[in-house]
């Protein structure tokens, strides 16, 4: 798991490496971390996932060694 | 045209941008025209005096999607050359965060790729901008991605 | 915004075009967008090897519509500073004829007026261009300034 | 009257003075030149006419100290 910008503040983490059940949705990792972190559960909506590099659907599956992230609106330029 | 996209130049950079370098880069004899875009820190945002900026990126995605940027404007352009550039880190008024440089033989594709390729960065590239006020500081607002696939895609 | 336009450059000139002077002289930290447009000798024109080219204007004329496209530009787009400059006399491949710089708060209006601008001078400011070949010379087409008004006008 | 770009080379002149009739149009000044230079004739419709450095009307008369070109299609960029 990778954290930036707001999230990564909202979290106090930058990156971690984390377990999820086999079969585990980009949704259901970010659950349980809304259960860790109460307030990121606001934040949802403005969130994209990434998977590996790449923007990835909420109900894409994670397989292990997958770098993921909660990516807050992009504000380059 | 898709042929120079071996000389193109994206980049994430933490020292102050050197445009005039970019610019000869992307300034080839057999063009004709080039157009660059500076975007670089205003004094005031919303209405308030800005101290400086800092900018954050989750680098190696912001680099892909750079690139896939490159990539979709010599698909949809017949330009030549093309260089994205973006700094990151504290960043004082006055201070260039992006140049883009882009050279065709003609002038209108050169417009036209240039402003779409700011255009897309600011929507694509996961680059995220704190601004520092006398006080308080604030995330900026940003742009949504488009809406990914439904489907994990293979990369 | 149309308060700039005593900062703003209009120039037409025999050396080459300093451009990174000219970007120093709009770029305003209270901005936040700069667009330039750099018009230069291209390789070959019509499929046939440039040797180089001669610009000649009819200058005061030329001098005032180049301040006049200023001046709409300041009417029409939300933009800081403007600098039109354009060489004249002989050019040798990859050399500046003509370069503009835009700055603006915003990207959309520094990218429109840019554009503008290098689209008007074309069509309104009276400058001609003559390309040697090895094997000979030709006036280029250019265009046709649109219709005058029917009666004269005071000026 | 100035002379540009191709009519400058046609014409093999720069700039003269001269005298029209009292009320004459540019039109009738460009067809004292096609007299004097035939060739002159195959480019009036590729002509625009300006008077004291502003583009004019081919119906535009002409005063004392007006200054006076036909320009050819401009070409500059």
């Amino acid at each position: 798991m990778l954290f930036f910008g707001r999230i990564r503040e909202l979290c106090g983490l930058s990156e971690e490496s984390i377990q999820t059940a086999e079969g585990a949705t980009l949704e259901e990792v970010f659950s349980s971390y809304a259960l860790r972190f109460p307030k990121l559960s606001g934040f949802r909506a403005s969130l994209v996932a990434s998977c590996n590099q790449e923007f990835a659907a909420w109900t894409t599956k994670v397989t292990e060694g997958d770098e993921i992230a909660f990516l807050p609106p992009v504000s380059g330029g | 045209m898709a042929k120079a996209i071996e000389e193109d130049k994206f980049e994430l950079v933490q020292q102050p941008i050197d445009a005039a370098a970019l610019i000869r880069l992307v300034r080839a004899d057999l063009d004709g025209a080039m157009v660059t875009f500076d975007g670089f820190v205003r004094k005031e945002s919303h209405g308030r005096q800005t101290s400086y900026l800092e900018y954050e990126s989750y680098a190696p995605m912001a680099l892909q999607k750079m690139s896939e940027i490159g990539h979709l404007m010599h698909q949809k352009f017949a330009i030549d050359r093309v260089a994205i550039v973006h700094r990151l880190g504290r960043l004082e008024i006055g201070e260039t965060s992006v140049f883009i440089a882009v050279s065709a033989p003609h002038r209108g594709p050169a417009f036209d790729a240039c402003r779409f390729a700011i255009d897309t960065l600011k929507k694509t590239v996961p680059i995220w901008k704190k601004e520092y006020f006398a006080d308080g500081a604030v995330w900026a607002d940003g742009e949504l991605p488009p809406a990914p696939p439904s489907q994990k895609t293979a990369s």
